[in-house]
């Protein structure tokens, strides 16, 4: 394993006080649970969100906290939900008279922790939602008993009530609106390569020099199935098709499109990716009305890309341009 | 008695831990097969604090050295493991409180607990290609091992045999629970991460049971 | 190799096309010359600004197209920089009355298809200036004759004068300032992967697995030396020595401090790695004002890193304070 | 005359063209072991250009026609290797310009002045590693064999053992221009990218040259 690294044990504190330390007067950084938040949150005007998730998505959760956006995060190591702890005490730190909006990736370390926490916060007398985004398709609900996955679609997610949060609105309303977006949005990925977990120091699965795994899931997880790398246009096909025929989406619908990084793979081909989607959409008469191409969930190291689409309506993208000020930037 | 009841969970609980600590890297690799290989990094970073914190638990009753125990896995342990394995020693804990001394049978009683816990919480079937498979037979076992009679080690000696053969059937099974069920059917071939991590656990349980105080005894 | 990719020879077209049709408002695309521009420019109160360069570091120097930085950017091939005709034609099309800045960085194939160009413009009456950029400190000035290289420090040097350009600032002016900001920066990089050129299919060159080449060039040229990997730690120790001793920078200075990532490497190891930085240089009483942690100028998929300091004054930091808008972005 | 004299001109265009196609992954990789990798793709874009324009070139006049040649270069051939081998393909054309048939002695001419341009843009010495550590001496060896007599078949063939031999020694030399520099010291050991193209394109030229209107003459 080649990685920038003391050591394993110190990848997640370190990496976040880095994330303090480049942003000292927005961000707050809490050591003791992996804890970074708004500096100006909780506030008694705004309804607090906060995000979990397992580490090695970045910049998925932690560099999406400002505003705008998300009030904390307070990721669990490489891969794993955060523990209890992490997210009650997180709660208590970020109760608002407003409440408090849990946002969960559908795993169920995550579903569990979280829901805990939701359990001791109500009893503490805290005022808090829950909501679980399950934007995959590549895991067919029917199949499986945990149901899909929340994958890098939970940017919209985020985003939307990050927007309607800081413009007031009340906790019913931002359930509602993330659950309108959760319920328009889906992803699918395509694995070129493995991820190696900075405490494992190996990759995490094997792909040969001619496969791919497409389906895969956010934390290397195995997907619909095990294939051959074809061109990009043919993986685009795949990705779009599954995407497209499972909303389904239609001609005529106006949509959000994501090409979103992996975390091996250089943004010149995501353009190239987000080319040849844009054209196939249009040929359906899918127009694209909001873009978004580089990393934004990623699986540590691993190279390969997945596709996510957004119904838009006037609403969602209101919500979406809305201003945000969070750690991803370039200036 | 109480105390040689604390003092024998106590050596149980650094058993454990110490396995999960020393096998950080295996239990890894076994997760990583088809889940996401953060298993053997979330059991060692709480079971190394388990061990760091082993001296502040209350000694005086089982049942309040196993809470603690509890809630250092709950503070600590990440993914599924952690309300997983909290769980499952706080449900013991709470069957163990304020018994006097521990008997083959209250173990079975704080472990088939501990069951209904994990099961609570996961929503996990028998079955699911989980550490249950492997938790359950090996709760049987003690229990008829416990009703043939027989000392101590001889029970635990039976346990590690039937925790390993249950945990490597696990094999055979297509997981339906957490991150290794979203292989399907790849995940048929390999065994269950956490079931072997059971077996494991029981066999150095077994190895290092002569030294026990409950032994010495 | 396992890339997104239909062809290596549409590879940088492809992506291109990706480009203008992520930024149909604000971008137009000359396919025949890779020619990326601002759809509101060349504009008569407005001295138009040029990069060049290969492809392949992409997000420089095509997706910093916009406002508050370039007008236009020609890339040649992978790696290869454009053709002559390619940049000729670019100050054609971008002659303003106020002027065209070509940036170059400082390789001989950049060197000589700018220096053609700008002649035959010279010719045609066009009020051309060239600026090169040589921030590399792996290469010794004195030890090699092509001189320093340009690398990530470029962004520095856009980001100034497209500021400045854009407030209006004279042809001339620009040129101080971007000699002035080229002055104070000092980059170097580490490769931990070689990176694989779409055309070649396979690295570029060998690194063991316990190897990293140590002042890399942004197109995979060898550096400094081929160590052994090390703690992140002393990586960064390395490369903050080779920087901070060269121009020098000492106690009091006020710095930018870039994160460069080179493509395949995760943002959170570069939190991590501006962590470590960070405290380094306030041990050494170099205070960071500004960062820049994220993918700036990468070399395709390669994994690796480079820092990037630059000493502020009021003038630059107000420059590079300033809004830009390129399509790089995360909303 | 001068018929004959483009005709040659075209055949000999026709074969270094196609060497830098059929070569383009040959020529990368012997760019990459120092250099960037980009030479094959460069120069195989450029000359593939050369081949499919190859019919619109004026063909009245050697020089107009290789001028045609050096204006498809300098259009489609980035990196060094655009301005590089557009300049020379110039520079040639400029003396050839209006002449009317192409002896040796014109040819060295033309190739000296390849040579001057190349020297002006890209500032190499002899001796630096490039492409004209094996230029120069293949244009002593002509100058040599034209002297010597005999039929062009022959010069050729020598200019194709000369351009090999001082190509593979510039393996000794230390690049001091072009990516290649950037290596120091450890560019030393393998020859020059660009050195050796032009040896594989004098021996096929040499390999092809019975099949020329020159020799057909
Ligand atoms: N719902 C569940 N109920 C009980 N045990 C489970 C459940 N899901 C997973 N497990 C057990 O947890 C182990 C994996 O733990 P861990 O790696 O921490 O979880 P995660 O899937 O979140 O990465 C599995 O090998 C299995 O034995
Ligand atoms: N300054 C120079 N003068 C003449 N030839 C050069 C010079 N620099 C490089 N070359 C030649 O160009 C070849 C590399 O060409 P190319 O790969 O296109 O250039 P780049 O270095 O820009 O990637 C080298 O092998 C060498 O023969
Ligand atoms: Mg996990
Ligand atoms: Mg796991
Ligand atoms: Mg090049
Ligand atoms: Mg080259």
């Amino acid at each position: 394993m080649k990685k920038f690294l003391d050591d394993p044990k110190q990848f997640v504190p370190q990496m976040l006080e880095g994330l303090a330390l480049a942003n000292p007067d927005t961000l707050v950084y809490v050591p003791e649970y992996n804890l970074i938040q708004r500096a100006d949150s909780p506030s008694v005007d705004r309804v607090s969100i906060v995000q979990g998730s397992g580490s090695g998505h970045e910049p998925a959760h932690v560099m999406n906290v400002g505003k705008g956006m998300l009030s904390a995060a307070c990721p669990g190591d490489v891969f794993a939900a955060p523990p209890v702890d992490y997210v009650y005490e997180t709660v208590k730190r970020l109760a608002s008279p407003r409440g408090v909006l849990l946002l969960v990736n559908n795993y169920t370390g995550d579903r569990m922790a979280f829901e805990m926490a939701e359990e001791l916060s109500v009893a503490d007398g805290i005022n808090v939602r829950t909501l679980f985004v399950d934007d995959d398709v590549s895991v067919q609900d029917s199949l499986y008993t945990v149901g899909r996955r929340g994958v890098a679609g939970n940017f919209f997610v985020m985003k939307a009530v990050g927007a309607a949060a800081e413009a007031g609105a009340d906790l019913e309303e931002l359930v509602r609106i993330g659950e309108k977006v959760n319920a328009v949005t889906r992803s699918m990925g395509v694995a070129l390569t493995a991820c190696t977990p900075p405490s494992k120091g190996s990759p995490l699965f094997d792909l040969a020099g001619d496969e791919i795994e497409l389906g895969v899931g956010i934390h290397g997880e195995p997907g619909r199935e095990r294939a051959k790398i074809a061109p990009a246009s043919e993986l685009v096909d795949t990705l779009l098709d599954a995407l497209v025929t499972d909303l389904p989406f239609s001609s005529g619908d106006r949509v959000a499109l994501m090409v979103n990084g992996l975390g091996g793979t250089p943004i010149s081909e995501l353009y190239l990716l987000y080319g040849i989607a844009h054209k196939r959409l249009a040929a359906q008469g899918i127009t694209v009305g909001r873009n978004y191409i580089g990393e934004y969930c990623t699986s540590l190291d691993m190279a390969g890309a997945s596709l996510t689409l957004v119904r838009l309506d006037e609403e969602i993208e209101d919500l979406l341009a809305a201003p945000a000020e969070v750690p991803i930037r370039v200036f | 008695m109480t105390a040689v009841a604390a003092q024998s969970v106590r050596f149980i609980v650094e058993s454990i831990a110490r396995t999960a600590v020393d096998n950080e890297q295996e239990f890894g690799d076994l997760d990583a097969v088809v889940g996401d290989g953060d298993f053997g990094f979330s059991l060692a970073r709480g079971f190394e604090k388990v061990l760091e914190d082993i001296d502040a638990y209350p000694t005086d009753d089982p049942g309040s050295f196993l809470q603690g125990v509890a809630m250092t896995i709950s503070s600590r342990i990440g993914g599924t493991s952690g309300p997983i394995w909290g769980t499952a020693f706080l449900r013991a804990a709470m069957v163990a409180k304020g018994r006097d001394a521990l008997t083959a049978q209250d173990a079975v009683e704080m472990l088939r607990a501990s069951v209904a816990g994990i099961q609570a919480r996961g929503k996990a079937e028998l079955g699911d290609k989980t550490l249950l498979d492997a938790l359950v037979p090996a709760i049987d076992e003690l229990e008829r091992a416990a009703a043939d009679g027989g000392r101590s080690s001889e029970i635990i000696d039976r346990i590690a045999v039937a925790t390993r053969s249950a945990a490597e059937a696990t094999s055979s099974l297509q997981a339906m629970r957490g991150r290794a069920s979203y292989s399907g059917a790849r995940s048929i071939g390999s065994p269950d991460a956490g079931a072997i991590a059971l077996a494991v656990i029981a066999e150095r349980l077994a190895l290092e049971w002569p030294k026990s105080p409950a032994v010495s005894e």
